[in-house]
């Protein structure tokens, strides 16, 4: 699974992308973060407080219940300020 | 047609290209965005744009499409920058060109209130105190909620 | 600030006249009306534009003064031309400038459905069967009458 | 007073501009277009249907009960169509 961070969840993990495997019980984005969460460091810090991240899973905002796979591309960041 | 680049866009330059020899149009919309060099309160020297290479371009297409359904337009056109820009710099521009104002008006606010919510871009700033990223602003949500209505119903 | 000329524009030149070195400015929008190739259905193959020099130049002033007094505008400009004009020309150009983006964008709406039933301009249309005054518009009183309200009340 | 005539107006009466010296009893702008009309010719055919005819005094859009007077300048034109 390719990981990508943005913003200051990329600054606080201290990586923009990754691969990542994570252990096959690991089916929803909810099962992801709360799997990278528990790896502590930066990746606790960055996933603190999950009401200010969002994802979006093979380059489409998904929600929590979205399921994950080996092959997809998820990222990970804030809420979007552009324009 | 949207385009996502670092590079500075000419608006007048943009508008004639998009708008050439299409005698139909009788309307043209446009707003650009530029940096500020105050924000919430404290002055900002420049910022940093970052954005979801790939993601960015599809959902900014995607926003286009959904533009185009709602209102007839004869043309339309989204630049959006990323990278490093100062006060005063060009951020984003929109363009919509209709056959009447009230489509050209309507989609071109629409299509500016939507992509600050929709398109994956990050502001971090830089104050005299470092660097900090922009917070997403409740503002922007309610701008873009306004246009979950469809045209019909949301021009009274 | 407003003008009234038979001299066409350059949009860009414009804008960054306007805004140069303001960079309290975050949002700039414009509307610019060209002439179609077409109306009502019959081809338009020019058209003169007749004004009321003098209380043209009074009732575009006090157009802007309303934006402004409705709007929190940094900046606003208002140009429009008269004499012959063929498909494509430019006719009208509003730009109004803020720091946010709605305000900008409600106040360009605003000025141009304002000046079109309140700016003494008559268009004479060329089509193949003769010269031919356009007839008012419902449409453009009712786009006018939308904002009877105040922006507060009308932003919703 | 003088009066200025645009669009169909002027090309229905024939002039631009006039100076006109209407009698005392024409004190407003519905007595002004009255008179107007009864001078036939021009006159009566622009003044046909006053429902598609505007009034500015000095440069002000007045309607049919605003008071004229001999120095004003008077304008009569069709519903504007400009922008």
């Amino acid at each position: 699974m390719r990981m990508i961070y943005f913003a200051w969840l990329r600054a606080k993990i201290g990586v923009a992308e990754e691969r990542i495997e994570p252990p096959a019980e690991i089916a929803t984005v909810a099962d992801l973060l709360d799997w990278l969460k528990a790896k502590g460091g930066g990746y606790g810090d960055a996933l603190a407080d999950l009401s200010v991240v969002r994802v979006a899973v093979n380059q489409e905002y998904v929600k929590a219940d979205h399921p994950v796979a080996a092959g997809d591309e998820v990222a990970l960041f804030p809420p979007i300020t552009g324009g | 047609m949207i385009r996502v680049q670092r590079e500075d866009f000419d608006i007048g330059a943009e508008i004639g290209a998009l708008c050439a020899g299409n005698h139909r149009i009788g309307g043209i919309a446009s707003f650009l965005g530029v940096v500020r060099d105050e924000a919430g309160g404290e002055a900002i020297e420049g910022m940093t744009l970052e954005h979801y290479s790939g993601m960015t371009e599809k959902e900014l297409t995607r926003i286009e499409a959904e533009a185009r359904r709602r209102w007839p337009l004869e043309a339309c056109l989204i630049i959006h920058r990323y990278g490093r820009l100062e006060p005063g710099e060009r951020i984003v521009l929109v363009v919509t060109a209709s056959g009447h104002r009230g489509a050209a008006l309507e989609a071109c606010h629409f299509l500016i209130d939507w992509l600050k919510t929709k398109a994956p871009f990050w502001k971090l700033e830089e104050t005299r105190r470092g660097e900090k990223w922009v917070d997403a602003r409740g503002a922007d949500d309610a701008a873009a909620a306004r246009w979950v209505r469809e045209p019909d119903k949301a021009a009274e």
